[in-house]
C-alpha cells in the first residue's frame, strides 16, 4: 500500500515538474506561446486543461483496458458471442485506439463544456472560452497514449498502470501544463516591457525563454529516484521467497 | 445548414422529416467509417504480425551475443545456425508484490541449454533503465548485458550503453552481489563506475544483482528439474 | 476569395514565403520534439506528407457534401485514420524510427498544421489543387523541420545522418539533442528567419 | 486634485527647456558604482581562488571576462547599439561566470558559457536591466548540460596538478556518490576542490557582508536562502541523525554562500520588494536543498536560481506592496 | 537634543523617505524683510487647487490694498484681494512657474501704498489672543472664506472647505504642519521663529471651528530654535507641539498624519476620513489675520535661496510680483545660476520666465547652480529596487514608470499610480536617473485619458 502511495505521488511529481508536459515532452506547445499573454489567462486555460485531461485520462482507461487491449475484457465477452472463445480472446482492437481516443477527447470537451455550463455558470464564465481549443490541445492526447503505453506496452499484465496511476499522470500533466504555462506568462507580462530585438518578438523569444526554464527544469532530473530511494526501505538484494513458481507457455 | 432550410420553406412532408434525420444527415460520416474501417481491418491483418515480429526480433537479435559474446555470434552466424530460443515467463514472490520476469532461454542445434536472457529493468538516474541479462545454464556466470532503453544524461549516463563499459560485466561471478568502485581501481567482483556518473552505473549493477538474486533459484530448479 | 490560387502557386507558397513551421507557426509539438536527428526529422515529415495529402485529397473530394456542422468530424475521423495508418506503416517497415518517434506520430492528429489546412485550402478547392498545397506544406515542414534538425543533429553530435561529419576532437554539445537546445535552437532559426524576410521587405519597399 | 492640474501641465503645455522635478539627485551610488562593488565584494573570492588555484583561475577569469566583453561589444553591435562595455554589467558577469565554473574546465567552455550568457541570457532580452535570467546562470547552465563530462566530477579531478585540492572531487560530490564527509575546517577557509569561486565559505562571506552593508545587494535574499537550508537542512539532519552531512556542510559546503550573495542577490533577476526578496530567497534555499538531496546533480544553486528568477514575475505580482491607506 | 518625539498615536515618523542635504543655511538666517512696493503686480486668477476666481472688478477700476478684485469661482475656490493700491488693467494671460497660461488681472501701483515696517505691522503686528472664545466656528469659517485664504505649504487647496463642519466626519485633531521638509526652503521656519504668536492664535481659532480637541504643531527636529520660540508662545493654551525626525516627506500631509497620530489616510480619501484636518503654519498665520484682524491674503514670505542668488532671503512679498523682481532684491542671480524652481529642489518646478508672478502657493524659490544638478545620463533600470525601498507611499515606483514608459495604464493601475504624490523621493535616489516622476506624471495622464473614453 505504502509503496502504491509513493509510486503515485512519483508519477504525479514526474508529469508535473521532472519530464513536465511541456518543457520535456513538448506537448501543449501551441497554447504556451500563443495563449500566455496574461497570466489570469494562462490560469484559466491550465484549470480547463486539468480539468479536461482527468476525464480523457479515465474514459481512454477504461476504454484501453477493457475494450482496446489484446484480449481485453469486454471485446473478448462481446466477439465471444459470435466466434468461437480461442479466436475471441485473440481480438486486438488497439489499431483503433487513436481514433477512439480523439473521439473520447471531443466529447469528453463537449460534455464537459455542456455539463458545466448547465451546473457552473460562473466556471463556464470563467473557463468556457478555454474549452474549445483544447480538443487540439496535444497534452491530452499525449496523455492517453501514455496511459496506453502503459497498459499495452508492458510485459507483465500486472505491471499494467490501474487508473489511480493513469488518472495521477494526466492531472499531474495537467498540473505541469498549469505551471509552465502560468511562469510563461508572467514573463510574458515583463518582457511587454522589455526592449526584445525586433526579429525576436513574440514567439522567437517566448522560445528562448522556455528554452530556458527548460534548462532550469533539467535540475530536476532524478528527482524522483531520490525521493523515491529516500521514502522506500533500503532495497532489497535478496528476494526472500523464491518457491518455484513458473509461469507462462 | 440554416440557409438551405430558408430556401425550401415547404411543408414538412415526410420524405422532408426523414432529410432532417440526424442519422440520415450523419451518411458521409457513416460511409467514411465504414471505408476507413475496413481498410483498418485490412492493415491490421498485413501489418500486424510483422509488427508482432519487429518487437520479438529486438530482444531475440541480441540473444545470441549475450550468450556467446560478441565474437560466438559472429561465428554462429557466418555458420548460417541459429539458436532456438523458448520464451519463457517466472513469477518470484517478494514481499509486497510479485515480480513477473520473460526469460528466453536458447538452446543449440544439439538442444543444449546454452544460457538464459533475462529482460529487466529498473529506475535509473533518469528514468526506467531496460536491460537485458544473459547468464550461463547454472546461473553461475554472467555472459553479458545490453541496454534496450535509457534515457540517462547524456554524455554521462549513457555511457551505461558504450559496450566499454557494459562490457565489464562478462564473466562476473553471481556469488556475491557486484559492488560499484570509483577510480577504475574495481577488484574482481566490482564494477567500475562512470566517471560522474556513479549513479547510472550504480542503478544498472542494482538491477543486473536483484534480477541474479531473484532468478537463481527458480532458474537452477528449473534448470535441474528439465534434466 | 476572389480569384483562387493555382495549384502551382500554392504549392510554392507552402514551401517558403507561407512555411507552416517558421511563418504559420503551425506544428509546433513535433518541430521541436522529432529534431534531434535529421533522419527522425525526415522520417516524420514524410508522415506528416502522407497524411496531409491523403487528407487533404478527401476533404477536396467530398467537400461538396460537407454538411457545416459535421466538417470536423469528418476531418477529426480522416485525419486519425490516416495518422493510423502512417503508424503502423513505421512500426512495420522502420521499426527503430517508430520507436524513436513514439508518440509524436499518433499527435499528428491534433496537429493544427493538417486541421488547417483541410479547413483553409481542401474544404474549398479543386483536388489538384489541395493535392499541390498539401505537398508544399509538407516540403515546407520538412524543410522547416530539417533545418533544426541540421544545426541540432551537428552542434550535438558532430553527425549528419548519423555519419560523423566533424572531428573527432569536436566536443559534442549534448544540450543540443535535450529539450533546451530544441527550444533555443528553433528560437534562435526562428529569430533569424524574421530578421531576414524584414530585410528583405524593408529593400522591397525601398525600392 | 493638485494632481490633476498638473498633469494637464504636462500633458498640454509647450515643453519649456527645464527638467522635471527633483532637481536634486544621489550622486553617490550609480549604476556603475553598484557593479563596481559587485567587483569589490568579488575581490576576496577571486583572491581565494588565484591562491588556491593559481594559473587555473587566471587563465578561467581571462577566458570568461574578455569573452563577456567580447560578447557584449559584438551582440550589442549587431543590434545597432553603442556598446556598453564600461558600465561593468558584463564584466561582473564574466567574472562570476568564470568562478561557478571548475578551474580545469577546457577553454573552449569559459568561451560558450560566456557568449551563451551574454546573448542567450542578456542582450536577447533588451540587454542590462531588462534580462529575465541571471545571464552568468544561463551560460553556466548550458555548459554544464552540453558538456556534462567536463563539468561535472570529472571537471575538478586533475592529478597533474601542483596544486593537492585539485585532484580530489568537490566535497559536495564526493559525499553525494561516495559517502565522503569534508572536514568543515576545510569547507569553510576553502582549501577543497570546487567551482573557482565556491571553495572558500570566508571569502563569500566577507565579500557578501559588504555587498550587504553596501546596500547593492539586498541582505532579504542571502537571509531567506539561509534560512531555509539551515531549517530545511535541520528537517534532513532530524530524520536521518546518522548523516555525517550536516546543516553546517550544507551552508559551508558547495556553491551555497556563493550563490547566496552573488548569484541570487542579482538585483535585475530578483523581486522589487523586500517581502518578494524573503520570498525568493527562501524559495531558492528550498530548492536548492531539494535538488541536493534528492536530485542527480551534485549542486542546486544555478537551477534554483533559474527556477527562481523564472518566478520573479509572479512574486512580483503577488506582492505588490500596499499602498499607504490602501487596502 | 531633549526633542524626542512624545507620542500622539503615531511612531514619530513615517516608513520609507529619503535624507536629501538639507541646505537650509542658505537663507536660514535671513530676517524677513518686507520687499519694497512693486509699481505692477500681475494676478492669476487661478492660484488655488479648483476653480479659478472671477473677475469681480471692471478695468480701469480704482483698488485699495486689500479690496476684493475676484469672486470665488466656486465652493471649491477662493476669492482673490488686491495685494496694492492702483488701477486694475485689462485681464490678459501669464505663465505659471509650473508652466499654465492662465488669465492674470494686472494692477499698477498708484496712490498710496502701505509699506515697509507699514506693512508688517499691518499683517502681523499687534497683540494676538491665546485662546478662541471669541469667535463661533460659523465666523471663523467665514473669515477664511472671504481672506481667500489657500494652504500656503504649495498645494493651495482653499482653506475653508477643510473646516467646514461635517457632521459624518468629525475633526478630532486639527495638525498644524511646521515640517518644511523641502531642501532649502525657509519661509515657514522664519515665520515660526518670528511670528509665532499669529500661528498660535490661528491654530486655536482652527480647533475651535473644528471642534477638534487637539491642536499638535509638528516641526523637524531640524530646527530647534523653532521649536523652542513655538513652545514659549503656546505655553498655557494646550497645543502641543510633535518634535519629528529629519526626513523627507515629512510634511506631506499623509506622511504628517501616519508619524503624529498613527492614523491612516485611505487612498483617494482626505485626511477629513481620518479626522485631522492639516493646515501649514503660514496658513494658520494668515487665518489668524484675517479672523481678528479681518485682513485678506494679499501678502506672503517666500524664501528666495540656493547657490545661485547672490544673497539668499526671505521676503514678505505681494502676490502678483514678478519673480525677477525678488530675484532683484536678493541682489540677481550669480554666474553659474542654472536652473531656477518655483518651490523646494524635490518637487518644485523648474521655469525659465523671470516674469512669472508669485502666486499663494509660491513658498519659496530656489535657484541651483550646475554644481547642484550633477545629473548623470539615464542608465538601464537593474531594478535594484531602492525606489520602492524610499517611496513614503509604498509604491513601486520603476514598474509603474516602466508601465508607464509602455503606455500599459492597466498594469500602471495595478501597481497604484493614482496614489503617487509625486515627491521625488524616488527619482532622487535612482542610482539609473530615470525620470520617474515624469514617467509617473505622463503615466497618470494616461490613466485619466483612458478613463474617460
Amino acid at each position: 500500500m505504502i509503496s502504491y502511495l509513493i509510486d503515485i505521488f512519483l508519477i504525479g511529481i514526474g508529469a508535473a515538474l521532472i519530464n513536465n508536459f511541456v518543457l520535456y515532452y513538448f506537448v501543449g506547445i501551441c497554447p504556451f506561446v500563443g495563449v500566455s499573454r496574461k497570466i489570469s489567462t494562462a490560469f484559466g486555460m491550465g484549470c480547463a486543461v486539468i480539468f479536461v485531461i482527468a476525464i480523457a485520462a479515465v474514459i481512454s482507461w477504461a476504454i484501453t483496458t477493457y475494450v482496446l487491449m489484446p484480449g481485453a475484457l469486454l471485446s473478448r465477452t462481446v466477439a465471444g458471442l459470435f466466434v468461437p472463445p480461442e479466436t475471441a480472446a485473440g481480438i486486438d482492437l488497439t489499431i483503433l485506439s487513436y481514433i477512439v481516443y480523439i473521439f473520447a477527447i471531443s466529447s469528453s470537451v463537449q460534455f464537459v463544456e455542456m455539463y458545466v455550463r448547465k451546473f457552473f455558470p460562473p466556471l463556464y464564465k470563467a473557463l468556457g472560452v478555454y474549452l474549445p481549443l483544447i480538443t487540439t490541445n496535444c497534452a491530452i492526447l499525449f496523455a492517453c497514449l501514455v496511459i496506453m503505453s502503459k497498459i499495452t506496452g508492458v510485459d507483465n499484465p500486472a505491471d499494467a498502470w490501474d487508473l489511480g496511476r493513469a488518472l495521477t499522470l494526466a492531472v499531474g500533466g495537467g498540473i505541469g501544463f498549469t505551471i509552465a504555462i502560468v511562469i510563461m506568462a508572467g514573463i510574458r507580462e515583463e518582457l511587454d516591457l522589455c526592449d526584445v530585438p525586433k526579429p525576436f518578438k513574440g514567439v522567437a523569444i517566448s522560445l528562448i525563454v522556455a528554452g530556458i526554464l527548460s534548462l532550469g527544469f533539467m535540475g530536476f532530473t532524478g528527482v524522483d529516484s531520490g525521493l523515491r530511494k529516500a521514502m522506500m526501505p533500503k532495497p532489497e538484494v535478496v528476494a526472500q521467497v523464491q518457491p518455484e513458481a513458473e509461469a507462462g507457455k | 445548414m440554416k440557409p438551405i432550410q430558408q430556401m425550401e420553406p415547404l411543408s414538412p412532408t415526410a420524405f422532408e422529416r426523414l432529410r432532417n434525420n440526424n442519422i440520415i444527415q450523419a451518411w458521409l460520416v457513416l460511409i467514411l467509417t465504414l471505408c476507413f474501417g475496413s481498410s483498418l481491418a485490412g492493415i491490421q491483418m498485413t501489418l500486424g504480425p510483422k509488427i508482432e515480429e519487429n518487437k520479438l526480433n529486438e530482444t531475440l537479435e541480441k540473444i545470441p551475443e549475450l550468450i556467446l559474446g560478441a565474437e560466438g555470434a559472429q561465428k554462429l552466424t557466418e555458420s548460417g545456425e541459429k539458436l532456438d530460443v523458448i520464451p519463457r515467463s517466472f513469477v518470484v514472490d517478494k514481499p509486497g508484490k510479485k515480480a513477473v520476469y520473460n526469460v528466453y532461454e536458447a538452446f543449440d542445434k544439439d538442444k543444449k541449454r546454452l544460457g538464459w536472457v533475462v529482460k529487466t529493468g529498473g529506475q535509473g538516474y533518469a528514468d526506467r533503465i531496460e536491460l537485458l541479462l544473459g547468464v550461463d545454464p547454472e546461473v553461475k556466470t554472467v555472459s553479458g548485458i545490453f541496454v534496450l532503453e535509457q534515457k540517462e544524461t547524456p554524455g554521462l549516463g549513457n555511457k551505461i550503453t558504450f559496450e566499454e563499459w557494459r562490457g565489464q560485466f562478462k564473466g562476473k561471478n553471481t556469488e556475491t552481489p557486484m559492488g560499484v568502485v570509483k577510480g577504475g581501481k574495481a577488484g574482481a567482483g566490482d564494477i567500475n563506475a562512470i566517471t560522474g556518473a556513479t549513479i547510472s552505473s550504480r542503478a544498472v549493477t542494482d538491477i543486473v544483482n536483484m534480477a541474479v538474486a531473484d532468478l537463481k533459484g527458480p532458474l537452477t530448479a528449473n534448470a535441474e528439474g528439465g534434466k | 476569395m476572389a480569384d483562387q490560387p493555382t495549384a502551382a502557386e500554392r504549392f510554392i507558397q507552402g514551401i517558403l514565403p507561407e512555411n507552416p513551421v517558421y511563418r504559420q507557426l503551425l506544428g509546433l509539438c513535433p518541430t521541436l520534439a522529432v529534431t534531434n536527428g535529421l533522419k527522425a526529422a525526415i522520417t516524420m515529415s514524410a508522415a506528416v506528407l502522407f497524411v496531409l495529402f491523403c487528407a487533404n485529397v478527401i476533404v477536396s473530394l467530398i467537400r461538396n457534401l460537407l454538411k457545416p456542422h459535421l466538417r470536423i468530424v469528418i476531418f477529426t475521423l480522416t485525419i486519425a485514420t490516416f495518422v493510423t495508418f502512417a503508424d503502423r506503416f513505421l512500426a512495420a517497415y522502420v521499426y527503430q524510427m517508430s520507436k524513436v518517434l513514439g508518440p509524436y506520430i499518433p499527435l499528428i492528429i491534433v496537429n493544427c498544421l493538417i486541421i488547417c489546412r483541410c479547413e483553409v485550402c481542401a474544404s474549398k478547392q479543386g483536388v489538384v489543387t489541395a493535392g499541390a498545397d498539401a505537398i508544399g506544406q509538407s516540403l515546407g515542414f520538412c524543410l522547416a523541420l530539417c533545418s533544426i534538425a541540421a544545426v541540432r543533429e551537428l552542434l550535438g553530435t558532430g553527425m549528419l545522418f548519423d555519419i560523423r561529419v566533424l572531428p573527432v576532437v569536436w566536443p559534442d554539445w549534448v544540450i543540443m539533442v535535450l529539450p533546451p537546445g530544441a527550444f533555443l535552437t528553433f528560437g534562435l532559426l526562428l529569430g533569424l528567419v524574421n530578421w531576414y524576410s524584414d530585410r528583405r521587405a524593408a529593400a522591397a519597399g525601398g525600392k | 486634485m493638485a494632481k490633476e492640474i498638473q498633469i494637464r501641465e504636462s500633458a498640454e503645455a509647450p515643453v519649456i527647456h527645464v527638467a522635471p522635478s527633483p532637481h536634486l539627485s544621489h550622486t553617490a551610488q550609480t549604476t556603475r558604482t553598484m557593479m563596481r562593488d559587485v567587483l569589490i565584494a568579488l575581490a576576496p573570492v577571486t583572491g581565494m581562488a588565484l591562491y588556491v588555484f593559481q594559473a587555473y583561475a587566471l587563465r578561467q577569469l581571462a577566458i570568461c571576462v574578455i569573452g563577456c566583453l567580447a560578447a557584449e561589444w559584438i551582440f550589442t553591435g549587431m543590434r545597432g547599439r553603442r556598446a556598453t562595455l564600461w558600465d561593468f554589467s558584463a564584466a561582473v558577469t564574466g567574472v562570476i561566470l568564470a568562478l561557478s565554473l571548475p578551474g580545469t574546465a577546457p577553454w573552449y567552455i569559459g568561451v560558450i558559457a560566456s557568449f551563451t550568457a551574454i546573448g542567450i541570457g542578456k542582450v536577447i532580452f533588451g540587454g542590462l536591466g531588462m534580462n529575465i535570467f541571471n545571464p552568468a546562470m544561463v551560460g553556466r547552465a548550458f555548459v554544464m548540460i552540453a558538456f556534462a563530462g567536463a563539468m561535472g566530477a570529472a571537471g575538478y579531478q586533475d592529478a597533474s596538478s601542483a596544486v593537492d585540492a585539485i585532484s580530489q572531487a568537490t566535497p559536495m560530490d564526493a559525499f553525494k556518490q561516495g559517502g565522503a564527509i569534508a572536514p568543515l575546517s576545510a569547507l569553510f577557509w576553502g582549501n577543497t576542490n570546487g567551482s573557482l569561486g565556491e571553495t572558500s565559505a570566508i571569502a563569500c562571506l566577507i565579500g557578501g557582508l559588504y555587498l550587504c552593508i553596501r546596500r547593492t545587494a539586498s541582505w532579504e535574499i542571502p537571509a531567506g536562502v539561509i534560512g531555509a537550508v539551515v531549517v530545511l537542512g535541520g528537517i534532513a539532519n532530524l530524520l536521518n541523525p546518522e548523516s555525517q552531512w550536516t546543516v553546517l556542510h550544507h551552508i559551508l559546503g558547495g556553491a551555497l554562500l556563493f550563490g547566496a550573495f552573488f548569484i541570487a542577490t542579482d538585483p535585475v533577476t530578483s523581486p522589487l520588494t523586500p517581502k518578494g526578496k524573503l520570498i525568493f530567497g527562501t524559495g531558492v534555499g528550498a530548492l536548492i536543498m531539494l535538488l541536493r538531496i534528492f536530485s542527480g546533480y551534485p549542486e542546486g544553486v544555478m537551477f534554483a536560481v533559474l527556477i527562481m528568477n523564472s518566478i520573479t514575475p509572479l512574486i512580483n505580482r503577488w506582492t505588490i506592496p500596499r499602498p499607504l491607506g490602501g487596502k | 537634543m531633549g526633542l524626542k518625539f512624545k507620542g500622539f498615536g503615531g511612531s514619530g515618523s513615517f516608513p520609507h523617505g529619503v535624507h536629501p542635504p538639507e541646505r537650509k543655511n542658505f537663507s536660514g538666517a535671513a530676517v524677513i524683510e518686507v520687499i519694497p512696493s512693486p509699481g505692477q503686480v500681475l494676478l492669476p486668477l487661478l492660484q488655488n487647487v479648483g476653480a479659478p476666481a472671477k473677475t469681480s472688478v471692471k478695468a480701469k477700476s480704482e483698488v485699495k490694498m486689500g479690496d476684493k478684485i475676484a469672486d470665488a469661482g466656486g465652493f471649491v475656490s477662493a476669492p482673490l484681494h488686491a495685494p496694492i493700491a492702483g488701477k486694475v488693467g485689462k485681464t490678459g494671460v501669464c505663465t505659471l512657474t509650473n508652466g499654465r497660461h492662465v488669465p492674470a488681472m494686472p494692477i499698477r501701483a498708484e496712490g498710496e501704498q502701505i509699506e515697509g515696517k507699514e506693512l508688517w505691522e499691518k499683517i502681523f503686528g499687534g497683540q494676538w489672543p491665546k485662546n478662541a472664545d471669541k469667535y463661533s466656528p460659523k465666523e471663523i469659517v467665514d473669515a477664511i472664506q472671504a481672506a481667500g485664504i489657500v494652504g500656503l505649504g504649495g498645494a493651495a487647496f482653499p482653506t475653508h472647505v477643510k473646516y467646514v463642519p461635517n457632521e459624518e466626519k468629525p475633526i478630532d485633531t486639527v495638525l498644524i504642519n511646521g515640517c518644511e521638509c523641502e531642501p532649502y526652503l525657509t519661509s515657514d521656519y522664519r515665520m515660526m521663529l518670528e511670528v509665532p504668536d499669529p500661528i498660535i492664535c490661528g491654530s486655536l481659532l482652527l480647533a475651535k471651528a473644528s471642534g477638534a480637541k487637539d491642536v499638535i504643531i509638528g516641526v523637524e527636529d531640524n530646527k530647534p530654535e523653532a521649536v523652542e520660540v513655538l513652545k514659549k508662545a503656546a505655553a498655557g493654551t494646550g497645543i502641543q507641539i510633535a518634535v519629528l525626525p529629519t526626513k523627507y516627506p515629512q510634511g506631506s500631509e499623509k506622511q504628517l498624519i501616519l508619524a503624529v497620530t498613527g492614523r491612516e489616510v485611505p487612498l483617494g480619501g482626505l485626511p477629513l476620513d481620518v479626522g485631522v484636518a492639516v493646515s501649514n503654519v503660514s496658513t494658520t498665520a494668515a487665518i489668524a489675520g484675517a479672523v481678528v484682524k479681518g485682513n485678506p491674503l494679499t501678502h506672503r514670505v517666500v524664501s528666495v535661496t540656493g547657490a545661485g542668488v547672490q544673497t539668499p532671503k526671505n521676503l514678505l512679498v505681494p502676490f502678483g510680483i514678478s519673480i525677477g523682481e525678488l530675484i532683484e532684491a536678493c541682489g540677481g542671480l550669480t554666474k553659474d545660476a542654472t536652473r531656477m524652481v518655483a518651490g523646494g529642489p524635490m518637487m518644485g518646478f523648474a521655469f525659465s520666465d523671470m516674469n512669472s508672478p508669485v502666486t499663494k502657493g509660491t513658498s519659496g524659490i530656489t535657484i541651483l547652480t550646475h554644481e547642484d544638478l550633477k545629473k548623470e545620463d539615464e542608465t538601464s533600470c537593474v531594478r535594484c529596487g531602492r525606489c520602492v525601498d524610499v517611496c513614503p507611499m509604498n509604491l513601486v515606483p520603476t514598474k509603474i514608470a516602466m508601465a508607464s514608459r509602455h503606455r500599459d495604464t492597466e498594469l500602471a493601475q495595478q501597481y497604484n499610480i493614482m496614489a503617487c504624490f509625486e515627491c521625488g523621493s524616488c527619482a532622487y535616489i535612482c542610482p539609473a536617473n530615470l525620470p520617474l516622476v515624469q514617467l509617473v506624471r505622463t503615466g497618470k495622464a494616461e490613466v485619466i485619458a483612458a478613463g474617460k473614453k
